[in-house]
């Protein structure tokens, strides 16, 4: 039937940001298709966010299942592809987040559907779709098309749909779904967060942010020198974590936090989208980067393409001088 | 413990400069190739599984013949045996390389399979997943810690905004491996040498009952294009002694300090 | 762990950490190791890496990434081997290098060398940029490309990538060419030559290297070689003969000298200038030539020479050697050996510090700037200053 | 990190402060045959107000503080016993003024033997110091902390007879100066104000030495060593006595040794002098050999074996090569000259007992008032047997010194044990008083000369 259906997440009494940004994607395209908008949300108590959805959404399926933790990919699985194989909607649109990863390619498998997923841009003309994927660590745009199908499956990028507001009064069903299967085999233990050492890098108004131009652990203190004349503190990219240089409380991107500071500093750091979704809401991001090429610059307001470890200390020194 | 490590290579998307004529593809005369960066870390979890419970490790990969300097560099890095399937999927959609690895792997005896989260050329993040879904295994995508114990293995997945979830899976099990997970180790020339003696055996599709036209793409590429230039930064140019003066007063006057 | 397989197990505990190996050979400061002067902790003096390493190797301490760290951290200027008392100081150097390949045989070394060698092993330069990038600062010298001349004229890793040390590269250039001498360089097609990767420790990606270079000289009809830089000298001159591959390699200063005096080479003008020179150790502690770059200078009129209080054989490494000019193990402190070479050569008074080496101009470079000193004191390789006299700069 | 390793690296910065397992390694083992202890800090600080900074803080924590220049002392005094900071005062190594009028120079504790003669040869060649012969990193302070002797031991004594003025940094944390320094600027005398010496001898137990001012003595244009020898050692005291007597010489020594083979039981007596001119080397020469040693020589009791000029500062570190082993310790005691046959032969024994060719030396300390006899012991580190022979063997020579009237000079525990217990009650009640008087918290290198 010619319809979108779009698949929402929600986590510790929330929605996920994703799936309002998708949703709005998929009113866009449903309406210029003249064609209806479902959304589908699964959880132990989803009716709070029936209601949200629905202010999209022409129709919410909100399914009830009793199973622990709301985004178990293996039950998830299981009803959307009972619900999709018997609606058949064009387009089947998930957030590619960490819960879309788990779920949307076994999706796929289960449905003999393709899928194309981490899309940033999706389109429809007359019932073709043709989506836009950034390759090469953000070199390169590619476009896809698909062969001919029932149904396509898309993940899209986190941060890359803007969700509009929309006060739609759409209908709701409830659907109960009792799991003959049982889920022995993988069982949820609950949600960690990450120890918060002494730093909340998200309050800081200035953060001078390293990436794996630093090279080694020892040149942390560059930074904090800098850091310490601005008044802020340091924060990362994820390679610096990932090398053990600095604690995961100070990443900032998509696995870590979200900043909107005064002013974001970046050296050294390439600028992978995972990263500049992070930093994006910052009032000034000024980079210095020896590679011109280098991604982030294209988010920045001011650029510096140079050598960090030539720059910074007469940065430093520079800012000490002026603050007198 | 027996595990399979499923590796990819790819162009050092550093190096990636342009397209090429057909638009198809990108420049590839200058491009040096490596071992995708998250399949480095999911080989390093299997060697430090092998090194604390014993057991045996496969890397396999689907690839061309270039594509076994990676997999010498597994075996150099505690591989036990390597499988090639001889063909060129590069171009071909997850759906299709899954098919091959499942059929691959499904003659194969294991209790973990290990993928890497994503490839740095196309990050699709979907293969790893597609193969469980086939081989009918349980999955976790993203893990970032692993402790096997008794038949059963503790996961630790990565979500967003520093948040972690995690899960007690059964084996044989099939997880995708987040960078950060460990610290992949060097490995030496010397060390690819003295793995020369291990096993790397190469199969073809129908080797394993398939054939290319049961594998034609669903997803299908239209063309490659630069990406719109973003925001224009204003660049600060000079010596590192003129840029550093310049930056500092454009912050002093826009309040930072 | 695995002392037994230590190339020098049976000598290493003849290290009485005596502490000489820190002083220079006239004795006036204890930062003539460059690691102990950076960081004055034992541990970072070579007696303190040799008891260290005895100490890991059977099992007294674990390996961790400071352990790592304190190795890589020798710049393998061989100022211990000058300054020990005991018979086997010929080996030191060698003893910890030894040590780095037990680190790189278990994967276990810092990430920064890690990087540094598969950059390398992928690129063939430790910056890890593309191959067929590697002629570009030829630019439009119009250095020609070397299809059998009588010389072919190596540039290396630093000179071929470095912004600063391109410069000095095509400066080299340019002389040989008003010299009218016949020479060739191999631009993209040249690569790593392996010296630093030696002293890292991965002997088989060294030898690797060696052998195929030597492959390809031979393949060219190489038989003179004139490098820019000392590290590209010492190996093609000392290691490259164990793989058969014996040519007749000279340092450019060597040349030089050779041009100045069969009157190849003349000076259309003079430099009043107080001039220094900095021994690179790969020129002089490994290979004694101290003489050479000394009587160029001196063969310029105008040029007051002022030797530093340490020179020579006990002359204070730049801190570039064994990598460090990547990994900056030794960076981030006014007692980075750079910057205390910076204020030395500035106490003699003179206003050009001359080097012979891209690292060291790329090392000292980067200390004037740090220690304020850009005004008053020029970093200049001796082909610059050659150059400047011939009327080429 | 730990809050004691934060505010330690606030006091001397990160990098010179490190509680890793390797710098920790280092710091547990001196160059001999000590068992290793480790400390939890490896600090090396700069100023003499970034060790007071330290020490408050120990004090504050509880915790030992072990000072230590070259830390060669070879008798394991820099081994943090109880654990605690090593304190590396190697980096204080600035030579603050060299006074030529009154012959005296104000260093930092760090300043090392090598450094200070290399800079006395190059900018005041008419001035040299009690040099000791010990491997050229050995420090000033700690040479002189341990009444250390030096090439001027026989005109001049001990080098800490050879102070002009002391900056101490107390245990609990104050600067206390001696000397005339405390009063005025100059540092040219310790005496006469009311002596308070009570930081000599002490192993840095009652305090840590920051600045020395040191006397200076002429140094003679020519300057060289001329080499006797005798067979029984019997007359190496009277030939001392006689040398004294001339009052021409520097430094005499009389020595023997197994290795090499042709010298053993000899007995090596090396006399260093000096001069302006070639005619007062002459006449010193004449003096010395023809009046003073020419009857030995006629009666073919001794042999003249040449004069060498210039003074090769001896290389003592190649001992430790000699059994390829990497390692030698010595048990060095004040001794009265007369006992220097007795010392010799019982140390033979010692020697052969314990399978180590012997290394006994005697340097002549005053007019023969008294000589610093040491018996030395090389071992092998990579053998744990050699070591524990060389330590029973120095274990046997602290007994022997002590025996046969002697005293011990900068014992390791074994010898502080021995020395307390022949050591008159009164005087050791003194000594408790005054450590704890110093060392209320008794933080300052635990362990040593610890009255029980």
């Amino acid at each position: 039937m010619a319809e979108i259906l779009v698949v929402a997440e929600h986590r510790q009494q929330k929605l996920a940001d994703v799936s309002l940004q998708i949703l709005s994607k998929g009113r866009q395209l449903a309406d210029k298709a003249g064609i209806e908008l479902i959304a589908v949300v699964i959880g132990a108590d989803v009716s709070g966010y029936a209601e949200e959805l629905a202010r999209w959404a022409d129709k919410v399926l909100a399914v009830k299942i009793d199973t622990p933790g709301e985004s178990l990919a293996e039950p998830c699985q299981k009803i959307l592809s009972s619900i999709i194989k018997d609606r058949k909607p064009k387009l089947v649109l998930i957030g590619h987040s960490s819960f879309g990863m788990d779920l949307a390619p076994s999706l796929a498998v289960e449905l003999d559907a393709p899928l194309a997923t981490d899309c940033i841009d999706i389109s429809m003309q007359n019932d073709s779709i043709v989506v836009t994927r950034s390759i090469y660590n953000g070199k390169v745009n590619a476009v896809y098309s698909f062969v001919p199908c029932e149904i396509v499956i898309v993940t899209g990028r986190i941060g890359e749909f803007a969700s509009e507001e929309s006060d739609r009064k759409g209908e709701i069903e409830k659907i109960d779904f009792r799991l003959e299967e049982d889920l022995g085999y993988k069982v949820f233990e609950g949600y960690i967060e990450q120890e918060v050492g002494g730093v909340d890098i998200t309050q800081a108004d200035v953060l001078v942010s390293v990436g794996r131009g630093l090279k080694d652990k020892e040149n942390i203190e560059m930074a904090e020198e800098l850091a310490r004349a601005l008044g802020g503190i340091v924060a990362c990219s994820r390679p610096v974590v990932d090398s053990g240089w600095l604690p995961a409380e100070h990443q900032v991107g998509l696995s870590g936090k979200t900043v909107k500071p005064k002013l974001y500093l970046a050296l050294g750091i390439s600028g992978a989208f995972q990263h500049t979704v992070g930093l994006k809401g910052s009032e000034m991001i000024v980079v210095i980067n020896k590679d011109a090429r280098a991604p982030i610059f294209s988010v920045a307001d001011y650029g510096i393409v140079d050598d960090i470890f030539k720059v910074v200390p007469a940065l430093t020194q520079k800012i000490i001088e002026l603050k007198g | 413990m027996d595990i399979v490590v499923c590796i990819k290579r790819i162009p050092d998307t550093a190096d990636v400069v342009g397209i090429d004529a057909s638009k198809k593809d990108i420049e590839k005369d200058s491009l040096a190739f490596k071992i995708n960066d998250w399949d480095d870390y999911a080989l390093e979890a299997a060697v430090q599984l092998k090194e604390k419970q014993g057991g045996s490790i496969t890397a396999v990969t689907v690839g061309p013949k270039e594509w076994d300097d990676i997999l010498r560099r597994a075996l150099a890095m505690g591989a036990d045996k390597a499988i090639r399937v001889d063909q060129d999927m590069v171009t071909a959609d997850c759906y299709a390389v899954a098919k091959v690895l499942d059929a691959l792997i499904r003659d194969l005896s294991y209790n973990l399979v290990l993928f890497g989260a994503q490839s740095e050329d196309f990050g699709c993040s979907q293969l790893g997943v597609m193969v469980a879904e086939m081989l009918g295994i349980p999955h976790a995508a993203l893990a970032v810690s692993l402790q096997v114990a008794d038949g059963r293995i503790h996961v630790s997945r990565e979500l967003e905004a520093g948040m972690l979830e995690s899960y007690t899976i059964e084996l044989p099990a099939l997880l995708t491996i987040q960078t950060g997970i460990n610290r992949p180790r060097y490995i030496s020339l010397g060390g690819i040498k003295r793995a020369m003696s291990k096993e790397l055996q190469v199969m073809s599709l129908s080797d394993l009952g398939l054939s290319l036209d049961t594998l034609a793409p669903m997803v299908r590429l239209e063309k490659l294009e630069l990406p719109p230039r973003g925001k224009e930064a204003e660049l600060i140019s000079g010596s590192p002694e003129e840029t550093a003066d310049q930056l500092a007063r454009i912050l002093q006057n826009s309040g930072i300090f | 762990m695995a002392l037994a397989e230590y190339k020098y197990k049976d000598i290493l505990h003849r290290c009485f950490r005596c502490g000489y190996c820190k002083f220079p050979t006239n004795w006036i400061d204890v930062n003539n190791c460059p690691a102990y002067a950076r960081f004055r902790m034992e541990s970072y003096s070579c007696g303190g890496r040799l008891w260290l390493t005895r100490a890991w190797l059977n099992g007294e301490i674990d390996w961790t990434d400071h352990l790592a760290q304190i190795m890589y951290s020798c710049t393998a200027c061989k100022n211990c081997e000058e300054k020990c008392p005991l018979r086997f100081n010929v080996d030191i150097v060698d003893m910890i290098r030894a040590t780095k390949s037990e680190m790189v045989e278990r994967g276990l070394i810092p990430s920064v060398v890690k990087e540094f060698l598969e950059n390398i092993q992928r690129q063939g330069n430790p910056y890890g940029k593309a191959r067929a990038k590697r002629g570009e600062w030829i630019g439009g010298t119009g250095i020609p490309q070397y299809e059998g001349q009588e010389f072919l004229y190596y540039v290396g890793c630093v000179g071929s990538y470095d912004t600063r040390a391109q410069e000095t590269a095509r400066t080299l250039g340019k002389v040989l060419i008003k010299a009218g001498l016949p020479f060739g360089v191999l631009g993209s097609e040249e690569n790593c030559d392996g010296n630093e990767v030696n002293t890292l420790g991965e002997e088989t990606l060294f030898e690797m290297l060696a052998e195929e270079n030597i492959q390809k000289f031979r393949d060219l009809g190489v038989t003179k070689i004139v490098t820019l830089s000392p590290h590209s000298y010492n190996t093609m001159k000392n290691d490259y003969p164990r793989f058969d591959g014996s040519f007749e390699v000279r340092h450019y200063t060597q040349l030089l000298r050779d041009l100045i005096t069969q009157g190849k080479l003349n000076f259309s003008g003079g430099l009043n200038a107080r001039v220094t020179y900095h021994d690179p150790c790969f020129l002089g502690r490994w290979n004694g030539e101290y003489d050479t770059p000394r009587q160029i200078l001196n063969s310029i009129p105008g040029i007051e020479l002022i030797e530093m209080e340490k020179n020579k054989t006990g002359a204070l490494c730049c801190g570039g050697g064994g990598g460090n000019f990547y990994t900056d193990f030794l960076a981030g402190s006014e007692s980075s050996p750079a910057r205390i070479r910076a204020r030395e050569a500035y106490a003699t008074g003179a206003s050009i510090l001359a080097v012979a080496c891209p690292n060291c101009m790329t090392m000292l470079e980067d200390a004037v700037k740090a220690e304020g000193l850009e005004g008053e004191l020029a970093v200049k390789d001796i082909s610059e200053i050659v150059a400047e006299v011939c009327g080429l700069a | 990190m730990d809050n004691v390793k934060k505010a330690l690296a606030e006091i001397v910065g990160e990098d010179h402060v490190s509680a890793e397992p390797e710098e920790l390694y280092i710091y547990s083992y001196d160059l001999g045959t000590t068992e290793p202890h480790r400390p939890d800090y490896a600090v090396a600080p700069r100023t003499t107000e970034e060790v007071q900074g330290i020490v408050k803080l120990a004090n504050k924590e509880k915790i030992p503080v072990v000072p230590l220049g070259g830390g060669l002392s070879l008798a394991g005094l820099a081994v943090p016993l109880r654990g605690g900071i090593a304190l590396d005062l190697k980096r204080m190594d600035t030579i603050i003024e060299v006074n030529e009028k009154a012959r005296y120079a104000l260093v930092e504790c760090g300043v090392s033997q090598a450094q200070m003669c290399s800079y006395l040869e190059r900018y005041h060649p008419t001035l040299t110091h009690s040099e000791p012969g010990a491997p050229g990193p050995a420090t000033i302070g700690g040479n002189v902390a341990i009444h250390g002797q030096g090439d001027l031991a026989q005109p001049y004594g001990f080098s800490s007879d050879m102070i002009n003025g002391l900056e101490i940094v107390l245990p609990t944390g104050e600067v206390c100066r001696f000397g005339s320094c405390s009063i005025s600027a100059g540092w040219f005398t310790l005496h006469p104000l009311p002596d308070l010496g009570l930081f000599l001898g002490w192993s840095g137990t009652t305090g840590i030495i920051t600045k020395v001012s040191l006397r200076l003595f002429p140094c003679k244009r020519i300057r060289g060593t001329g080499q006797f020898v005798v067979e029984d050692e019997e007359l190496v005291p009277e030939v001392m006595h006689k040398l004294t007597h001339t009052q021409m010489a520097e430094d005499i020594i009389a020595y023997s040794q197994a290795i090499p083979p042709f010298t053993s039981g000899l007995h090596h007596i090396t006399i260093n002098i000096g001069g302006d001119s070639e005619e007062e080397l002459e006449f010193k020469q004449k003096l010395l050999w023809d009046d003073t040693l020419g009857e030995y020589i006629r009666r073919g009791d001794g042999g003249f074996l040449g004069f060498r000029r210039g003074l090769d500062r001896p290389v003592v570190a190649k001992t430790s090569d000699w059994r390829k082993g990497g390692g030698f310790e010595y048990v060095g005691a004040i001794m009265p000259v007369d006992t220097y046959p007795e010392c010799y032969r019982r140390g033979r024994e010692i020697s052969e007992r314990h399978d180590i060719p012997y290394t006994v030396l005697g340097r002549c300390i005053g007019m023969s008032h008294a000589m610093m006899f040491s018996w030395t012991y090389a071992f092998n580190r990579a053998d744990p047997e050699s070591i524990r022979q060389a330590r029973e063997a120095l274990h046997e020579s602290d007994d022997l010194a002590l025996e046969l009237g002697g005293t011990l000079w900068k014992p390791g525990l074994y010898g502080q044990k021995l020395v307390m217990e022949r050591m008159d009650s009164n005087t050791l009640e003194l000594m408790k008083k005054v450590k704890q008087l110093l060392d209320p918290n008794g933080i300052m290198n635990p362990g040593n000369w610890e009255v029980a």
